[in-house]
């Protein structure tokens, strides 16, 4: 019973962010509410005991991901709401179809899954150690493959922002 | 806010890059009172930076030549309030002249340590408050002020008053020193340099310190002998200029001290000179104290009331620890100044303070604007 | 060694810190409503007027000169002459002020007053809890608060008011001398005007 | 096991049985919630009174005195003013923003305690991967101060939110990466574990904690300057610099709103220094065999004072680093210095299988210098090419 209450809270949240994210006019607010349904979505994976898949959605969505968006949003000076504008851009249209076919997906994905013919067992106990164990001996190379490709973007952005500084000093002198 | 839609001319000429413009002050902390620099950044670049003063101004002028000439003393003490008796000195030294005043060799002797004194107190509240704005919590401030305590002391034992002294006059100075302040005097001078050394170990090789003022505000030395620049800051730059060795006003001609001389002009520099001003300070004081002679304080032809000079100008200045300070009276004979101008340091050397931040963020414009040195009552007089 | 200057600075730091503990010279604090410095003699903070003997009223060594009303820079005194004379401690006649107010807040402290007084009728006082809840009068000194005795000025600043004391007493002696060397030859006139009084009138 | 080592447990415990069966779990988490909220409220109380009297001291003055014996009340004069002041939103502020930003900081801060073991049994909930806990809802609170410098509509505030965020993803970088050694060589993400791995006695003697090796050090000195970093204390003070924009994202906050911020802050800070005791300093565990017989608890809390100590005595003494130097540090400095504190720690592993007795010095003069090379060398390249050493010339 507490759980099904529970359930509902989060994910009345996460939806409500969600649709909040969609439906606000200004910008800082709809990332904030965005920020708000990860959180109900992180919520609803640590409601399901998956710890380490609820903390990692907390750790990169609203730590990493929201606070990317925000930051573009100040960078870019986005915050200003032009009074009388409708929410909906012109080409609001194209979105049905797009959306329309991404449900399609999922469901048709949902369905095929094998997972829902399983029963659902009561115990499935996923510890951060078998989840570390399985990326280090079965999934290893996928891994270093993700690792390998994120150093590279990391330096790529340190080339980056290595050359900015001695721009500017060109410009100052 | 951050608003308007349109990009000004300034925006264009930086790339079409939106700016944030910010009014820094009057009420803000780290504007040494009520100055407001109205800063153009582009992210935390400043790109255009207009000093804005006035806000203390106190008329200084115009009520000084309605007052005789005794009268505006005291109100040079509030010029600038942290070195109340070099500037006493400078507008005494400026009416001797014009009046043909001399002081006798004692009340000189006692001049050259008051000023020495002043200028260890202005120099470490400088540095104090430098520190202050690079964020450091008071502590170089508060260790400064506790040595500065000391020589408020001696200040208001022979003065009567720890800040605004009001102690010289025409032809000498207001009264004798008191029995015992000579020695209190030599033993101030003489715990000065340990002072110096823990105020250095504590800043001069800090890794942040150096980061925060190497490099930050390079004035070169044509720019700062055209702008006018004096006193230590110009000093930073390498220029060798100081009043004492050029003028050898009072009798500063009779001691033995160097002028030390930066090489880059930036910001640790004018934080470095000024350690080394004190240091060259404290050779002064010793000596002073040393050769101090007895004798009248008073010219005999002095008179402390109804001064009338004869019809004429004057322009007499002194190394003040800001700069240059001078005073230019010009008298018709009657029992106050027909016209009285002050060449203060803190405004002139404040000119240039555009030239030194473009470039810089805001924080360094920060931390120049507090190596500058100003002290409000001098720049808005 | 990256970082070496961090660590002196620390270690300066913990030496106050250790110091303040046990070296006076790191604690300079004077906590002020308990303990208070010793007076200094040369101290001045506001003016005050000097009387002689038990009674204000007819000890006050103001002659309503008015040259300290001229003579402050900030024009905080302001005196009212009283006509009728009184005579002084060596008997000449000489006016005295009827009013004599200075406004504590807008005087600066700075002494001058009293070093153009030639009566040394005005001493700078050593008093600064001073702040008070009347906005309007509260700051504002007449006679009444500002006459003290001469055993407060000499409580003040001794050097200097034994000083004058000798000297008055001095000058009281000559007096008392010429007026007995005068009695001894008869004088016709009795009354001479005393110098002061065309200084005030002028 | 003593019985004051467990104080707090058995009275904790005995509390939670006068409640009915079926709520007795609730009841000993409201229990272990009021705990924790009381006492770090109260150590956020005296840390205040303790930093203004250290730094007074360090200045050479008396710090707060008055209120109180010693000044013991003044946090309580504090709170009371900060109560009972008005409460000033600006006039274009974003109001619900402006109102939640102090709350959605404080709340997750709150809830990193949760997982810290502050004494033998005393950790609130033991998750598998607590440090993650600790990491991820410390994430929120760069949401927060967005929320407060944006909803504020000043420009200091916006400029002091930009940089506390920059600031603080920058430190999380190498916050998050000088621990992983400690997780790696622990083989856990449990911070129970982590401290039961450091509750052994090298030599027979010295507690087995991680900083006693050169990769712990090393990983301690790098976490503290990140926490550091994190929490927005000197001399990483860069989103309040009051030199420089007044307040930074604080400066329209007033009264009640502003003391949560405050609180926040600290208690951020606590959460930090717990996680340094936790992670670095053996926990709860003591610091030499035989001294075993003070409870558990109490050395949590001396290295936990210790660290605050520190953070305090760095505040006293250092000015603060410009934005671009704060984040070249983070980047080019912490960064590459953590990862070589991996391989430290790496080296420290597999030099500890080495079969030759007596190998203990070796090991560790290898693993140091493995460390305090790049050390030098990264400092010197972050300071750039060094210019030719000042020469003040004098004239006569």
């Amino acid at each position: 019973m507490l759980n099904e209450i529970i359930f509902l809270l989060c994910a009345s949240l996460t939806l409500a962010g969600a649709v909040a994210a969609m439906m606000l006019r200004n910008l800082v607010h709809c990332a904030l509410c965005a920020a708000g349904a990860f959180a109900g979505l992180a919520a609803l994976y640590l409601q399901l005991d998956a710890q380490f898949v609820g903390l990692a959605q907390l750790l990169i969505y609203v730590g990493a991901i929201a606070i990317l968006i925000v930051f573009t949003i100040m960078l870019t000076r986005g915050d200003e709401v032009r009074p009388g504008a409708s929410i909906a851009s012109p080409l609001w249209w194209v979105g049905l179809p797009v959306g329309a076919l991404v449900l399609a997906c999922l469901v048709g994905a949902i369905m095929a899954s094998p997972s829902l013919l399983r029963l659902p067992a009561g115990a499935v106990h996923a510890p951060v150690r078998k989840i570390g164990e399985a990326l280090m001996n079965r999934y290893v190379m996928p891994l270093q493959a993700v690792g390998l490709l994120l150093t590279a973007a990391l330096l790529g952005a340190v080339a980056i922002g290595l050359r900015e500084p001695r721009d500017a000093e060109s410009k100052t002198q | 806010m951050m608003a308007s839609h349109s990009l000004t001319a300034a925006e264009e000429a930086a790339g079409g890059q939106q700016l944030l413009e910010v009014s820094m002050g009057p009420q803000h902390p780290s504007t040494h009172g009520v100055f407001r620099m109205d800063v153009t950044l582009d992210g935390e670049t400043v790109v255009r930076l207009k000093p804005v003063f006035g806000y203390l101004h106190r008329n200084h002028e115009k009520i000084a030549e309605k007052c005789s000439y005794l009268g505006s003393i005291p109100y040079t003490d509030r010029l600038d309030y942290i070195c109340s008796l070099t500037n006493n000195w400078a507008y005494a030294l400026t009416v001797e002249k014009l009046a043909g005043l001399a002081a006798p060799e004692r009340a000189e002797y006692i001049r050259v340590i008051l000023a020495e004194l002043t200028r260890l107190i202005n120099h470490s509240c400088l540095a104090g408050f430098l520190l202050q704005d690079m964020g450091a919590a008071g502590t170089p401030l508060m260790y400064a002020f506790r040595e500065r305590e000391k020589i408020l002391d001696l200040f208001e034992s022979l003065t009567g008053a720890r800040m605004m002294c009001d102690y010289m006059r025409f032809g000498g100075c207001r009264c004798d020193l008191p029995p015992g302040w000579i020695e209190q005097a030599r033993s101030v001078a003489a715990h000065y340099p340990a002072f110096l050394d823990e105020f250095e170990a504590l800043l001069t090789d800090n890794e942040i310190v150096r980061a925060r003022t190497e490099g930050v505000g390079v004035l070169g030395a044509q720019l700062a002998v055209n702008a006018g620049i004096t006193g230590p800051m110009l000093r930073a730059s390498g220029v060798n200029y100081d009043i004492r060795k050029v003028d050898k006003y009072g009798v500063y001609g009779r001691f033995d001290f160097r002028v030390p001389l930066g090489e880059r002009g930036d910001t640790f520099d004018r934080y470095m000179i000024r350690i080394l001003e004190m240091r060259e300070s404290l050779k002064i004081l010793q000596q002073a104290l040393r050769d101090i002679p007895e004798g009248p304080i008073m010219d005999p032809k002095a008179r402390l009331r109804n001064l009338r000079p004869k019809p004429g100008e004057a322009y007499a200045r002194i190394e003040g620890p800001k700069g240059e300070l001078g005073f230019y009276v010009i008298s018709d004979g009657g029992s106050n100044p027909y016209r009285y101008r002050i060449r203060p340091p803190s405004l002139i050397n404040l000119t240039i303070l555009e030239d030194l931040c473009l470039g810089q963020t805001i924080a360094d414009a920060v931390v120049i604007l507090g190596s500058v040195d100003i002290v409000l009552g001098e720049v808005d007089r | 060694m990256n970082g070496a200057g961090i660590i002196k600075g620390m270690i300066e730091t913990a030496r106050n810190l250790a110091g303040s503990y046990h070296d006076k010279e790191r604690l300079t604090t004077v906590q002020y409503p308990e303990e208070t410095l010793p007076p200094v003699e040369n101290a001045r903070t506001i003016p005050f007027l000097v009387y002689d003997g038990g009674d204000a009223a007819a000890g006050l060594r103001c002659t309503a000169c008015t040259i300290c009303e001229k003579e402050c820079p900030p024009q905080c005194i302001y005196i009212v002459k009283d006509m009728a004379k009184k005579p002084d401690y060596l008997g000449k006649m000489q006016l005295h002020p009827k009013v004599f107010d200075i406004d504590i807040a807008v005087c600066m402290s700075c002494g001058i007053c009293v070093e153009v007084c030639p009566f040394d009728a005005i001493k700078m006082d050593q008093v600064f809890e001073l702040s008070t809840d009347d906005r309007f009068g509260g700051l504002l000194w007449g006679i009444k608060q500002l006459a003290k005795p001469n055993e407060y000025f000499q409580k003040l600043h001794r050097t200097e008011a034994s000083e004058i004391d000798a000297r008055r007493e001095q000058d009281r002696r000559k007096t008392q001398a010429a007026a007995a060397a005068k009695a001894a030859v008869p004088a016709p006139a009795a009354n001479l005007p005393p110098p002061a009084n065309k200084g005030a009138a002028a | 096991m003593s019985r004051l080592d467990q104080i707090f447990v058995l009275t904790g415990h005995w509390l939670a049985g006068w409640a009915p069966a079926a709520l007795r779990p609730l009841a000993s988490a409201v229990l272990a919630i009021a705990c924790i909220m009381a006492v770090f409220a109260t150590c956020f109380a005296l840390t205040t009174l303790a930093e203004r009297k250290l730094l007074g001291r360090m200045q050479n003055r008396f710090g707060p005195n008055r209120v109180g014996p010693c000044g013991l009340f003044q946090p309580v004069a504090d709170g009371v003013k900060m109560l009972i002041k008005e409460d000033i939103v600006p006039f274009s502020a974003d109001k619900t923003l402006h109102f939640l930003a102090p709350i959605v900081l404080t709340v997750p801060i709150w809830l990193a305690f949760a997982v810290l073991p502050f004494g033998r049994n005393m950790t609130a909930i033991d998750l598998d991967g607590g440090i993650l806990f600790f990491f991820a809802i410390g994430s929120a609170s760069e949401l927060a101060v967005f929320m407060a410098g944006w909803s504020s509509q000043n420009k200091y505030s916006v400029v002091g939110a930009m940089r506390a965020i920059a600031q603080m993803i920058s430190y999380e970088v190498p916050l998050v990466l000088s621990t992983v050694p400690v997780l790696m060589l622990a083989g856990s993400l449990s911070l129970n574990d982590i401290v039961a791995a450091q509750g052994t006695y090298a030599f027979g003697w010295l507690a087995r904690w991680n900083v006693f090796t050169p990769w712990g050090l090393a990983g301690l000195f790098l976490f503290l300057i990140a926490a550091t970093a994190e929490s927005n204390r000197s001399p990483f003070d860069l989103p309040e610099g009051e030199s420089e924009i007044i307040a930074g994202y604080l400066t329209e906050y007033s009264g009640f709103k502003y003391a949560l911020f405050f609180l926040g802050e600290y208690v951020g800070l606590f959460a930090g220094a717990g996680l340094g005791v936790t992670l670095f300093l053996g926990g709860w565990h003591a610091p030499v065999k035989g001294l075993e017989w003070a409870p558990s608890w109490l050395w949590f809390g001396v290295k936990f004072a210790a660290l605050i100590f520190l953070f305090i005595w760095a505040r006293a003494t250092l000015p603060r680093l410009r934005l671009d130097q704060l984040l070249n540090f983070a980047w080019r400095f912490m960064v590459p210095l953590s990862l070589v504190n991996l391989l430290v720690a790496a080296a420290w592993y597999w030099t500890g299988a080495w079969p030759f007795g007596g190998a203990a010095p070796i090991r560790w003069v290898l693993c140091a210098g493995l460390f305090i090379f790049p050390y030098h060398w990264l400092g010197r390249a972050l300071r750039g090419p060094l210019p030719p050493p000042r020469k003040y010339s004098y004239a006569e």
